[in-house]
This record gives structure tokens, sequence and C-alpha cells, in this order.
């Protein structure tokens, strides 16, 4: 028969049917079968991780000033897990999500991995990689030109704080140098200290031996949410939910933080007008006579009236806060029912070992100066000072016998030009320094000069500073900024030069006491990893800046480099810090007839200044001057205040993937802020649940989501502190407003610091 | 005679060997029915392409999902289950009346009438189930290893019993749909084939019988899903012992409702092909015996929703308000929807002879019915994933990506092929070919 | 087919010409079947599997005959109880020193101490036959020291009280999933599935995956076999997966 | 199955997580996605489609401002042993391929990303939404991949994941026991990445079986004030992790069945 087409179709068929039917009878089909789902179960994309030895290294976390020790759990040479270190005194076991999420800084795109120079316009994120010696050597080339043409003063540095070895060889550097425009991040922790400098006769820093009060008054404090040391407070605060604890934790806030939720209970009161209610329960325990008697009278000062040299009639503490603050008065001003203020100050008075706290959110906020002598003074009255569960003093962590600085004339001379921020001068008086003006001096035609350099270490004043809008006009106003850091920050962002720092995993360095705590602990970081990238510890770019320069500034720097430094810095504390990760020492707990370094060895309720700045005396009474954010309360009716915790990452380290990851939607929703409105207002304004919305104060607007949250009291918006970066990666930067960029500088009368972040606004549907 | 064989046999060989867009007519006319009238080539031609675009949007859809994963739907952790699982439950309902005529024809001995309806329930239910297969197929995130869940069956997962049950019964499907292929004009010529096709006719009983029994199983487990899930009291339902009552409620209204689309689907084509090609004795047979099914099933039904609304739900501290307030979507409508207008009147109107033998009435209650048991399913799937369980939870609402409404289309179009080209070419409707052959012998 | 199945209308000559035609398909397909069972048996495992040499050829015999402690002196545990495997570069270099220190004269030996040891004794990339999937964990510590296991290689060991015996150490059935691989002298090659990746030794040589050893397979039912023999059941997933 | 293993030593692994103490700082959400390599995305404000293995959720009394007040709830999975402690939880006794099964040994819900397919009804089964869905192939940015930890193996596109106590901790510390030749666990030997990180200590993990830990004498006698619930206890899931507070209204607001009660109680008065 022909071979036609269809006969040949027919065999094709056969052989394909024959063929199908035999593979039936081989491995093949089940083979395959098997094996493709085994490769979809080994998808070459998907990470298998290298297995090998598992080790733990000790280090102390940096992220915040926390100072929490950390055990790194490594595979062969990687680190896999950050832990808190078992028995650490600061946080024995214990870890916050930033510090747990900190190898996503370590091995992340915010590392900052060679020193960079800035190649496209400034903020644009074009950067060309140098080395370290073109890169150190521009530096000091930089400096010392303006130092030759006798315009030290307008190179200023800025630093994060100022303690530590590292810190204070930048501030070291910026003397010797010659300026006068150095610039230390300013915390309620400074004005606490300023405080106790008036009253107490001495400038050191409070510690707060919340571990043994019964009875915690926080004005504003986030206990749990970043106020002091994380990890520590936490432990403080859990103590109250211990069954049978007579501990309890009262809490002044004007929002329902998570602070005031965990509290023993919540007092609602009007943002800023803390201070206020602070003398309001003086004024309680005084009339009643509830406050201790033998402090009061024997190691205190300028409680009763007094007459001075010039027989000038004074109020003492006690007749002005009778006076201005009863709880009637007090209840206008904060809102706080009189009844409450009433038995507030008596169950703090009838406390066994109360204790007041000073300092809104984090503290990161520098707050008014009478604020904190007010709480203080509430401290002083009920005798909590250098007493258990009290408040105790402890020296700045500066004390490094370093030789004194060679200072040439050059410096000496441009030391006395006036700092460009007005600080110290007549105008204000009593402040060493005010970064919070910074962006206003810089925006200010009338500035009294230029300045020509700024390098800036391990802050961040370009997200955390007020007005940012001004802020970054200023920075890019400076010819040179350098910024000396980890992680491409903010301020990094807008730098002409990089100089990248090891990360506290790979070097190391001190970590000074943190905040609030109890004793004078110093952290050591180690490295646990051999540094990853190009990067240098900030101290050792401190000294060869210094060196690059010569002359007498290279002479103040006589290391050899800098772990010589940190040896001879820390000193015997050395061998303590290396072998337990810290150093620890117990606060003076002397006696109160010891305990103040006054004139009169008493503590002063109410100092006077003398100083040639105040023609006449100046006289510090605590007392409460109210706030006036900007703005009229018909165009913008709400209050804007911010609120914080521990989710959101607000200083000079922003948040890492993780901790975006754990924000709720009522924090974040795809890339947008959420704001808290009362229910009742929302609706007032025409919001809706989820709903977008255009939020304004006199300083800026931005679009926003909105969530109704009964925590927040009527016609008040609070907004997440910590998002609306510049810099950082595409995990963080752009999602949400900074803060910072909707509220105004709000001074503080007394000393010209940023008193709050609050601001006036309004709120329309978008 | 002979000679006619055998000329047609030589035809094709001459066909095969030079097709020519002449050709291919004569082949179209030749490979259709004996003497029945179909549209023109062209005609037919623009309607198949039509629908071969809107199965090739949905296939492209597929195959983004199959290569760039689910990312491509908008189901989310609250919606595990969303849009395809409700589509592929809702198809195997519809094509329930496939087994169940099958069930009475073979089974129960209906021959009469439903001879003229059965070949055709058959391809829809082979529609249906290979849809549901291609569906499950595109719904699992590693398709890769689909095959785990006949390997690694666990048996007291309903979904194992669901994957068993379907496969088998989708062979069945098969084997009763090809004797209706291979009674095609042209293939039926071919002895052996002719052969095969008439053993298979006499063997069909045996796998109606086996089809009809899988069914029972697996539209009952696909019930079963939804009702052993004993953290979701939306759609918990106690049972008998391994058997929540949906897994009966399924089962039963499958068989309900499945006829209803049977008819629906002859009524849309006959509207389309301007033709009767089911006698309306069939029809209202079928009507007759869905009515009572829908009746018998609907009192089931609302004897079980008022238990579960009573007694069970509440047993676990729900009231019936939890389930249908304090939400944007779901309200009491949809219960209402499904009971009284998807299941008491349709029910009224096929029981009642009136309802069932008067046109517009008969088509309203098989489209009721048609819906009544999609939101059935409906609810049974997305309901119960909307429903907030944890006390501080929220109501969760979604809406499908144009993927997964794509991939949803995909097998209506496919449908549509299947049976425009069945319909043309082989010997759907008896009854059809019986009125053309009869006026043949008039003329 | 049946005569009197056949329609009337066929003439014999038809029937010749379907007969033919049957005939040729027919033959098409037994070809078709035999090709496929040859792709099938034949080609398709050398294609499936691709063949490497050890970097360096290793030979047991010598060093397990060098060493006191067997198995175990370097394929050691590690102080938290996990299992070293493969030893290091630095393991080694313990023995083979440098290239004036050599053991013997095997060149190999020489590959190895100036390749590895004398390059800042970097790791050799070994392939490891017996390599397990990521989402497999699996315990040498309980296959080595757990008493059940132990319990089960000599009926007559007794639970331990408290003390911590000597010697609790027993690589007598190393071999039951590593085969005799003690008392090779020289590597042999490694296969490597191309789709999957997997060394050969997880699905067996044979290619119908049937085994007449323990080791010759070692997928996850074998692990089941022998967990159902040693703890009389099929244990949790969790015991062996991550 | 039970049967089987009733031979050996039965653990059974649970918490109790002091709602008092529970400040909603997150760390035992981090730490857990820190431990078990969980992957994540540039925005992640889709909770729906965000896997948090560990999530803490937040409870509101629901009143006015100054009255409102908020509790946060951490949500690791519960590892249900079902009704009468059979080990038919509600996700394990759904899934068809036996991806996830219900240790007798442990008490602890296992999830094996390589059987599991994907089909996901185990996800519509848990009422706690503790399984989550990998709807995207995970992605870390340049560089790091570098912490990954080798003791749990990452999740491909396509598959269910949930917390998993941790177990791979416990496969450590078993190989640490066996090898000194001991065949239990001290009670520290094995404990979660978030009990470890937990700054509050709220969180308590230890063998419920084992009146010697912590967890089974809270689970017995809680502390002084404090009431102890579980989720959803009512629907027969029997979760393994308990949760204390001593707010009435947290209670009510975490937990249905008390809440009808209290509606009951209401009608009464």
């Amino acid at each position: 028969m022909k071979l036609d087409r269809r006969t040949f179709l027919s065999i094709g068929a056969g052989a394909a049917a024959g063929g199908a039917v035999g593979s039936l009878f081989t491995p093949l089909p089940w083979k395959l079968t098997d094996d493709l789902s085994i490769w979809s179960q080994n998808w070459p994309w998907t990470p298998d991780p290298a297995r090998g030895e598992v080790t733990f290294a000790p280090t102390t976390c940096e992220l915040c000033p926390g100072g929490c020790g950390v055990s790194v759990r490594k595979v062969k040479d990687r680190c896999v897990k950050i832990e808190g270190a078992d028995g650490n005194p600061v946080n024995d076991g214990g870890i916050c999500p930033l510090g747990s999420s900190g190898l996503q800084i370590l091995y992340g795109p915010t590392r900052i991995k060679t020193p960079l120079k800035r190649a496209g316009k400034r903020g644009e994120g074009k950067w060309k990689p140098v080395t370290w010696d073109e890169a150190l050597g521009e530096v000091a080339a930089k400096l010392s030109d303006l130092r030759q043409k006798k315009l030290a003063h307008t190179a200023a540095v800025y630093v994060n704080g100022g303690e530590g070895t590292v810190n204070n060889l930048f501030l070291r550097l910026a003397t010797v140098y010659g300026t006068p425009n150095v610039f230390v991040s300013r915390t309620a922790w400074d004005t606490y200290a300023d405080a106790l400098l008036h009253m107490q006769g001495e400038y050191a820093k409070p510690a707060f031996d919340l571990e043994n009060s019964d009875y915690i008054l926080s004005f504003g404090c986030g206990i749990i949410e970043g106020w002091g040391s994380p990890v520590r407070m936490i432990r403080v605060n859990a103590q109250v939910a211990e069954a049978g604890s007579g501990k309890t934790v009262v809490q002044i806030e004007p929002r329902l933080s998570n602070t005031a939720a965990k509290a023993g209970k919540w007092v609602a009161i009007k943002p800023g007008t803390e201070a206020a209610l602070a003398l309001g329960l003086c004024h309680v325990i005084i009339r009643e006579g509830l406050f201790n008697d033998e402090f009061v009278s024997t190691f205190s000062q300028n409680f009763e009236d007094w007459v001075d040299e010039v027989h000038t009639e004074h109020r003492g503490f006690k007749r002005a806060v009778l006076e201005d603050f009863p709880p009637s008065a007090v209840e206008k001003i904060t809102g706080v029912p009189r009844a409450q203020v009433a038995k507030l100050a008596r169950e703090f008075a009838a406390a066994k070992a109360p204790v007041a706290l000073f300092g809104t959110g984090k503290g990161e906020e520098a707050g008014t100066l009478y604020g904190a002598m007010a709480v203080h003074a509430l401290n002083a009255l009920m005798g909590r000072i250098n007493q258990a569960g009290g408040v105790f003093m402890l020296p700045p962590d500066a004390d490094f016998n370093w030789p004194a600085p060679a200072m040439d004339a050059l410096a000496q001379r441009s030391l006395r030009e006036n700092r460009i921020d007005g600080a110290g001068t007549d105008r204000f008086p009593l402040a060493s320094e005010l970064p919070s003006r910074l962006g206003e001096v810089l925006a200010d035609p009338k500035k009294p000069y230029p300045l020509h350099a700024l390098l800036v270490y391990a802050a961040d004043p370009a997200f955390t500073l007020p007005e940012t809008e001004k802020v970054l006009a200023g920075l890019s106003q400076i010819d040179f900024v350098v910024y000396c850091g980890s992680q491409m920050n903010d301020t990094a962002a807008m730098a002409d030069l990089v100089l990248p720092d090891h990360t506290c995993y790979e070097k190391w360095q001190d970590v000074p006491t943190p905040p609030g705590f109890a004793r004078r602990h110093i952290g050591l970081t180690r490295p646990v990893v051999k540094p990853l990238f190009s990067t240098m510890q900030a101290g050792e770019t401190a000294i060869r800046i210094a060196k690059a320069m010569g002359g007498p500034v290279a002479e103040s720097f006589p290391w050899s480099d800098y772990i010589q430094c940190l040896e001879e810095s820390m000193g015997a504390r050395l061998a303590d810090m290396k072998e337990n990760g810290f150093w620890e020492a117990e606060p003076d707990k002397g006696p109160w007839y010891t305990a103040f370094k006054t004139r009169t060895r008493k503590f002063d309720f109410a100092p006077r200044i003398i100083s040639p700045a105040f023609p006449d005396t100046k006289i510090l009474l605590p007392t409460y001057e109210a706030l006036t954010p900007a703005g009229s309360e018909s165009g913008f009716p709400l209050t804007l205040i911010p609120y914080e915790n521990l989710r959101l990452a607000a200083q000079n380290v922003g948040d890492t993937p993780f901790l975006v990851k754990t924000l709720p939607d009522s924090s974040l929703m795809n890339q947008e802020s959420v704001v808290e409105i009362n229910p009742a207002t929302g609706k007032a304004f025409g919001l809706r649940e989820g709903g977008a919305a255009i939020l304004s104060t006199p300083a800026g607007e931005t679009r926003v989501r909105v969530h109704f949250y009964p925590g927040v009291a009527k016609n008040t918006v609070a907004l997440p502190k910590g998002l609306g970066h510049i810099g950082y990666d595409d995990y963080l930067a752009g999602k949400g407003t900074n803060v910072n960029a909707l509220v105004g500088l709000l001074p503080d009368p007394v000393t010209g610091h940023n008193a709050a972040l609050i601001a006036r606004a309004r709120i329309v549907p978008a | 005679m002979e000679i006619a064989a055998k000329s047609a046999m030589d035809k094709i060989n001459a066909l095969f060997d030079s097709l020519t867009p002449k050709k291919l007519l004569e082949l179209d006319a030749m490979l259709q029915p004996k003497g029945v009238k179909r549209a023109p080539f062209w005609q037919w031609g623009l309607w198949m392409g039509f629908f071969t675009l809107v199965a090739l949007w949905g296939f492209y859809a597929a195959i983004l999902c199959w290569f760039k994963g689910l990312n491509q739907t908008n189901m989310n952790d609250y919606y595990g289950f969303a849009l395809w699982i409700w589509a592929d439950l809702a198809v195997i309902a519809l094509g329930g009346g496939a087994f169940f005529t099958g069930f009475l024809k073979y089974v129960i001995g209906k021959e009469m009438p439903l001879k003229y309806i059965v070949n055709y329930a058959v391809i829809i239910g082979f529609i249906c189930y290979s849809s549901a297969l291609l569906i499950l197929g595109m719904d699992v995130g590693q398709p890769l290893r689909g095959w785990f869940i006949f390997w690694h069956a666990n048996v007291h997962s309903m979904l194992t019993e669901v994957a068993f049950c379907l496969s088998c019964y989708f062979g069945v499907l098969c084997i009763e749909y090809l004797p209706n292929v291979l009674e095609n004009r042209q293939l039926d010529k071919i002895p052996f084939i002719h052969n095969l096709t008439h053993n298979f006719h006499s063997a069909m009983g045996i796998f109606a019988a086996t089809g009809a029994f899988l069914s029972f199983f697996h539209q009952g487990s696909l019930g079963g899903v939804a009702g052993v899930m004993f953290g979701r009291p939306f759609a918990f339902r106690e049972g008998v012992f391994i058997w929540p009552t949906t897994f009966f409620l399924f089962t039963w209204s499958a068989a309900a409702f499945g006829p209803c689309f049977t008819i629906m689907l002859t009524k849309l084509i006959e509207a389309i092909t301007r033709k009767k090609l089911v006698p309306d004795t069939a029809v209202r047979f079928l009507a007759k015996i869905s009515g009572w099914m829908i009746g018998t099933y609907i009192v089931a039904k609302i004897a079980d929703t008022l238990y579960w609304a009573f007694v069970t739900a509440p047993a676990a501290g729900w009231h019936l308000s939890d389930f249908y307030t304090g939400n944007a979507f779901y309200g009491y409508w949809i219960l209402a929807l499904e009971i009284v207008a998807g299941g008491i009147i349709p029910a009224g109107i096929l029981i009642s002879k009136k309802g069932r033998e008067t046109g517009w009435s008969l088509t309203l209650a098989v489209i009721l019915g048609v819906i009544g048991v999609s939101v059935n399913r409906w609810v049974m799937v997305l309901q119960v994933m909307a429903v907030p369980i944890m006390e501080f939870d929220q109501w969760a609402l979604y809406v499908p990506s144009w993927q997964e409404v794509a991939t949803t289309i995909l097998p209506v179009a496919y449908g549509v092929l299947l049976i425009s080209a069945s319909h043309r070419y082989l010997p759907l409707f008896p009854y059809e070919i019986e009125q053309a052959n009869a006026a043949e012998h008039h003329g | 087919m049946s005569q009197s199945s056949l329609k009337p209308s066929e003439t014999p000559a038809d029937k010749n010409a379907y007969a033919g035609l049957w005939a040729v398909v027919l033959f098409a397909a037994a070809v078709g079947f035999y090709a496929s069972l040859l792709v099938g048996w034949i080609v398709f495992p050398k294609l499936l599997y691709s063949k490497q040499n050890q970097p360096i050829d290793f030979n047991h015999v010598v060093h397990v005959g060098a060493v006191d402690d067997s198995c175990q002196t370097c394929h050691y545990f590690r102080e938290d109880g996990s299992f070293a495997g493969m030893p290091a570069t630095a393991d080694c270099a313990g023995c083979h020193e440098s290239m004036d220190s050599l053991q013997g004269e095997n060149p190999q030996e020489k590959l190895f101490v100036q390749d590895y040891v004398e390059k800042d004794q970097k790791e050799v990339p070994w392939f490891i036959y017996s390599k397990q999937p990521p989402c497999v964990f699996f315990s040498h510590a309980a296959h080595v020291f757990s008493p059940k296991m132990r319990q089960f290689r000599d009926p007559e060991y007794q639970l331990p009280e408290e003390e911590v015996e000597e010697g609790a150490y027993d690589d007598t059935t190393c071999h039951v999933c590593h085969g005799f691989i003690g008392e090779s002298e020289h590597n042999r090659p490694y296969e490597e599935n191309r789709i999957t990746g997997y060394s050969r030794d997880i699905w067996g040589e044979n290619i119908a995956g049937i085994k007449k050893h323990t080791w010759e397979r070692m997928k996850m039912d074998d692990c089941a076999e022998c967990h159902e023999k040693v703890k009389g059941h099929k244990e949790a997933c969790f015991v062996c997966h991550k | 199955m039970e049967a089987a293993e009733s031979h050996e030593k039965q653990k059974m692994y649970g918490m109790v997580i002091d709602l008092d103490k529970c400040t909603g700082c997150g760390a035992c959400m981090v730490a857990c996605m820190a431990e078990n390599n969980v992957p994540f995305r540039k925005d992640e404000t889709d909770k729906f489609k965000s896997i948090t293995w560990m999530r803490v959720y937040l409870l509101s009394n629901k009143k006015d401002y100054p009255y409102s007040d908020i509790c946060y709830l951490p949500r690791p999975c519960m590892h249900c042993s079902g009704r009468g402690g059979h080990g038919h939880s509600p996700c394990v006794s759904v899934c068809p391929a036996v991806a996830t099964d219900y240790s007798h040994a442990t008490g602890i819900v296992s999830q094996i990303y390589t059987r599991c397919f994907g089909c996901r009804y185990c996800m519509g089964a848990c009422p706690y939404h503790a399984r989550y869905f990998n709807w995207w192939d995970p992605k870390w940015p340049e560089g790091m991949k570098e912490y990954l930890s080798p003791d749990v193996s990452c999740r491909m596109r396509g598959v269910v994941e949930k917390c998993s106590f941790c177990f791979h901790r416990y496969q450590r510390a078993m190989d640490l026991a066996f090898t000194e030749q001991r065949t239990e666990l001290e009670e520290n030997e094995y404990q979660t990445s978030c009990t470890q990180a937990c700054p509050a200590n709220a969180i308590v993990f230890g063998d419920l079986n084992n009146e010697e830990h912590q967890v089974a004498q809270l689970v017995s006698e809680p502390p002084e004030g404090k009431k102890k619930f579980r989720l959803l206890e009512q629907l027969d899931t029997n979760p393994k992790v308990y949760y204390l507070t001593s707010k009435d209204w947290v209670l009510s607001a975490a937990n249905r069945s008390v809440k009808e009660e209290a509606k009951k109680a209401e009608s009464g008065h």
C-alpha cells in the first residue's frame, strides 16, 4: 500500500503511543517527577545558609545610649544573631527590638563601606569612593586652610553626646583647632544636669535608683518607650506587675502611651504643662506639711523668703509655690482636676521611697530648666536625694586625665569669638550651646558669620533638629560638611565627605553610663568580627585628622593610635571592662551635709546666678512659663504632639527593616505616617479611619493617614516620631513624615533650648 | 451503501493529502452529524475565534501565576481560599448534573426521557471537572509538588478525599465522554471504532454507577472541607462521625442544582442555535426531579442553618449577628439570597407542574437555582474567611485581582469552545438528529 | 475483532487495506515501546548525573591505621554536641604541617599540603557523598550516643543512671549510613543529580531505587524505616527536619 | 502513635505570657524574625501579607479619653493539641499531605516547608492566624544573607510557615544532652528566642508536664490577683499558650467565652 500522508501519520501515532506506554515501564517519568519536586524544594535562589561551628562573642550595643551588653552568636565567622548578655547589670539577658536587629545594620545596605566623596548635587546620593589617605588629607587641608585664614571659628563640630572617649576626641579637636562652635545633642538629661548644677552646685548626671523605689512619678517620661536604658526600664516597670510588689508607676502624659497604659495610674495632662503640676504637688505637700522637715530645714536654702546683701526681699520657694500654684490654678493650666492634684501629692508624700522623673518621651528633647528644677524640687522636698530608691549624682564619663590641650594663639583668639548660635551671650546666658537653633541661625541672613565647615560625628542633626527644612537649607550653605559614622543617615546623605566608622560589632570603644542608670557603668564594645569593609574607628579618624593638621593640634593628640588612647583613658578600669564587658562604680551616697557643692553646702530651692551676663542677679525660682507654639488658634485649632516608642528609633540610628516591619498599620500605612486623632475630633473634621488627610502646621504640611484613637485628647493629633528619613535605604527612606519638619522651634524662655515638640495644627481630608 | 463507505474513505484520504480552504469546508461538512443543519463555517469560526482569545487571556494570567507566584492574586493570609476555590466548588456543584442524570439513567434506569440529555450532561460534567482540576493546579503554591497529595496523603484530610475522588471521577467522565466523540459521523464509519463505541455503551452503566458513587463522595468531601474546620465557627458543623452535615448538604445540593444548570445551558444553546435540541419531556422530567431535590435539600439546609445558628455556634460563644453584622458586605441579605431566592422559590416553581412547564418560569427557576448554589459555595468559602474569630481581630474583605478573574473566566471560554465543537461535529443531541432524519424521510 | 461485528458493507479489499495499516501501526508501536525502554533505562541515568573527582584522592585505610581514635579522630563532635563533619584543613595540618615534613611519598599528600595547608590553610572543597538538603537536621549525636541507639547496637546495654560513663563513643554503626568508606583507599567519583543538585548516594546507585544495603540509599523513607525499627514508630517530622 | 510513644517521658512544651508585664515593645517579634530567617519586604504595612510568626496584637477597652486603656497580646503559634489533647489541632487534621504534624513527644506542631505544597487549607483552619504564606520569593538585600542561620531552613515561595517554638534549639540542646549521656533537658537548656529576648520577662516557656518548670507552676496556680486564660478555649483547639492578666477588661477583650459569661452575669443582675 502507498505511504500517503495518512499512513505516515498513523505510523507516527503508533510509535508515539508505543513510546509513551513503554516509558511507563522505565524510571524516567517517575524519577523526573520526583526530581522536579526536589528541585522545587531546593530552588537555587532560596538561600542555604552555610553550617559551621557555633560560638558566642560579647560586645556592647551602641545603637542607643542604653548601653546593653549583648552576645553575638556566630556560625564560623558569620554573625547570625544578637542576644542580650546574661548577667549584665544593665539588661541581664534582655534585649530591645532595635538591638536584636543590629545585624541588619552590620550587614545591611545602610552601612557605609568606604570613604565617600560627594559626586552629585548635595543630598542626591551620588558618591565617589576615595581612599582613607585622600579623605583624611582633604579634611585636614580644608580645616588647616580655614585656620590659616583666621576662620577657625567658622568650622563647627557636632557630636551626639559629651561623654566617652570618641566624643571627647572630637570635642578636643574642636578646642585645640580653636572653634567655639561645638554642638552636643541636647537631651532632657542635660537639662536635669543643669538643674543639679544650679540647685546642688555640681554639674552631674542624675542616677535614679528605680529598682528600689516604690512610687515612681513620671512627668511624661516614656519609661518603657526608650527613656533611659530601655531594657533596664522595662525591667523596672515589670516589677510593678509582679504580684504583691508594693511598687507603682504614675504616668503624667497627654496621650495614652504604652507607658501610660502599663502604669499603675495614668494622669492625662495638657501638653507642656508638666512643670505646673509638679509645682502644684509641691504646693499641696508644703501646705499640708508632708515634706521632709529635716532635709528642708537643715540642708536646704531659699525655701523660706530671704533677703540678699542689698536688703532686697526675695520670695522663697515656699511662698512662691503657695501663692502661685494652688490646685485650682494648676487645674486651669494642666487640666488635671484639683482633687487629683492633692491626691497625687499625698500619695507621693506617703510612699516609702518615692521618686519623680523628668523628660518627655525618650528624653530626646531638652525640655525647660524650670521643668527639671520643679521635678527635682519635688524630690528634694521629700528628701529623696542620696536615698535608696531616690536620685543620686554621677560625674560625667569624661575623666580620662588627658594632658591639657596645647593651645596656640590662633586657637585662643578664635575661641573667644561669639558662638554662631548666640549661646553664652547676653541673649542666652545660661546655655553653653544651642544645637536646636542651628537651623534658625543658618537660615538667618543676619547671622554673625557663615559656617564654612561642619564635622559631624555619630549625630544626625539633619533629622533630629526642629525645623528640618531650615536645617537642610542651612547644611547646604556650608561649603564642607563631613560626616563620621557607620550608617548612611540623613546627615551623611547631606555631606560632602563621609568617613565610615566601624559598627559596635567591629571595634574597641568605651560606652558611657546609660542615662539614668543607678551606678556608673562604662561598657566596652569589642570586635566580634574583623571589620567587614574599609572603615575606621571614629576615634582613630579624629586622631589621624589632628595629626594630619600638624602643629599644636597634632601635639594635643599624643597617642600613637586610638587603642592606646582608649587604654590610657580607661586606665585601671580597662581590666574589668575586658573581663566582664563593663566597669561599674557606686555613686556618691554620702549624707546630706556632704552631698551639696553649693557655696553654703546646702540644697538651693531658688539658686541665684551671679554672672557678668546679668546686670542684676538672676534668681532661678522654679515656676511655670506657658509655651505658646506659633500659629493662631483659629487657623490651627489642633495641637500636634509626637509619640515615641521602641519600634521607632528616632535618634542618630534609624529603624532597621525588622523594626519597620513591626510597625503597626496605625503608625505607618504604605509610605505614609498615620496620625492618631480622637474619634470625636476626627469625625468633626470629616475624617474617617484609615483615610488620607492633609496635616498642616505653621512650619509645613504633609499627607498622612488617619487612625481614630481614643487615647489622645480631643483636638489633639499625635504623629509617630522617627519616620520621614531622607537617608538610609529603601526599607526606611521616604516612609512617613519627620515630626521635626512640622514643628517650629519652641524655646525655653530661660535657656533657649528647645522646650518641646508641640505645634498648632490643622487637618483636612485629602 | 458500499460505494458510500468506500468513497467517503477515499475522500478523506484525498483531503488529508492536500488541504485547501475549499476542501477544509468539505471536511467540515462531512464531519458534521448527518442531516443536521449547522451555522456557516465563517460564522462558527468567528464565534470560536472570540472565545479562543478570551481563553488565551485567561491562560496568560495562569502563566503569570505559575511563574511569578500567587502574589499575582489578591489572596492574603486571611484569604488562603478565595475566588478560585469558590469557582472550583461552584463548577463542581453545577457539573453535578452529569453524575446525577447518569445516576438516574443508568442506575435508576430512567432511560426514556433522559437519553436526550445525558450525552450533553456528560460534556458539561467533563468541562466542569477538567476546569476544577486546572484551577486547583493554579491555586497551590507549589504545583510541582501537587502530587504529594496522593503520594503523602493524609487520610484525615477532606482535601485528600476531594483530590482522590475528583481525579478518579474525571477519569470516569473521560470514558463517558469518549463514546460520544467516537460517534462522530466519520469516525463511526471505521468498524473498529464503531464496535468500540458499541461495547462502551453496553458498559456505560458500570462507569456511570462508579461515577455517581465517586461524585457522592467528593461533592460531600468538598462540603466537608469547610464543615470540619472546628476553628471556624462560621463553617463548623457537627455531623455523623467523620462527616459534618455540610458533607451531605453539598452532595444533595449538587444533585439538586446540577440539573438546573444542565437545563439552563440547554435553553441557552437552544436560544443561540435557534433550534429545539432536547424534547420538553426530557427537560420537564429533569426539572421535576430537580424541583423535588431542591425542595428536600432546602428543608434540610434550613434545619441545618437553624441548628447551627441556635445550637452549634452559640455553644462556642457566637451569635448569628456576629456573622452578618459589623462589616461592609456580608449581611443577612446573603442568607436570604441563598435560601429563599436561590432555594425555596426555584423549588416551588419546579415542583409545580405549571411552573416547570411554563417557559419563562422554568428559565427563572433554573437561573435562581444556579445562583442559589453558587452563593452557597461562595458563603462556605469566602464568608468563612471574612468572619473575625479572635475577639480583637477584624473583618477581612477581599477583591480578586484581574489575574484571578481572568483565570476564572478561562474555564468558561474553554467550555464554550468544547460545547460548540461537540455540538457541531458530534451527535450531542439525539433528538435533533432524530428530527433531522425524520424530516429527511418525509422529504 | 469478531467477524460478526463487522459491517456487511466492508469488502475483503478494504479488510486487507485495514489489516495492512494496522500491522504497520502495531509494528511502529512496538518499535517506539522498545526505544523508550532503552532511553529510560540506559540513556536517561547517564544524562541525569554529572561526575566529578574529589579535589584530593583521600586514602581512608592509611589514615584509620595511623590514628588511634578511628573515625572520630577527624570526624569529631564539638563541645556543644554538634558534629564537625569534614575536618577543616587546620585539623589536617596537625599532622601535615608543611612540605618539609611530609608524612609519606604519596603525591596526593604533596598536592594537599602545597595547595591547601601552605595556602594559609584554605579549606578543601570536598564533595560530600552523604550531604543532606537544608531542610534536614541530622543529629549525629542521637545516632551515636543516644541510649536508644546504643541499646539497639547492644541489647545488653543499660541506660546510664547519673554518671557519664567513659568511652561512650562507639562508631560501630557509622557504616549503616556511610557504608565501609573507612576501608576505602581511593575516593570514588562524586555524582550529582543535575536537576536536584543531590549527591547520587541519596537516591542510590540503582536508578530503579533498589538497594541491597542500608547505606545504598538515603531518602527519607530509609530514615523512617530505621526509626520505626528502633523507636517502634515513624516519629514526628521535627525529629529530623528544620 | 500515642501508645507507641507512651514509653518515652512525654513533654508538653508551652508558654505563659504575662500581659501585665508585656510592654508591646516588639522585641519578641524581632528576636523571632532574626532567629528564624524570616524574610522582609520593602513595604510590610499590609499586615495581611506580612510574615510575623510572633505577632503582637493590640487590645483596647474601647472607652474614650481619658478612660481609654490598651493592652498588648503577643501571639505565637498556639501548638494546639485539639479536642482531648489527641493532637488533632485545627491545622494538622486538615493538611492533605502531612506537611504539619503534632509531636506527642514534645507537644509541638511542626511545619515542613519542603513537604508543604501550598494549598493553604491549614491557614483557613487556624483561628489564630498563626500561619503565614510565602506569597513572594524571599529576598535579602545585598550582603544581608550573611546573617542567615543554618539552624532554620529558608522557606521558598509558595509554602506556609509558622512559629516552631524554636524547635531547632531543642534539637541542638538534645545533641549536647546525648553526648553527655542524658535524655532529659534542664529547663534553661531549651528556651525560645522570644522568651530569651523579652525585656520584661513576660514570656515563660517550658514543659507543662513538668511541675518543676515555672510554666507548669504558673498554670496550676497563677500569681495572686492574676487570672489565666487561653485564646478561643471554647473551640476545643486546646492551645498551649496561656495568658495572665489582672485586668478584667483584658479578659473580656481577649476572650469571647468569658465575655459571654460576663453578659450572662450582667443580665443576671
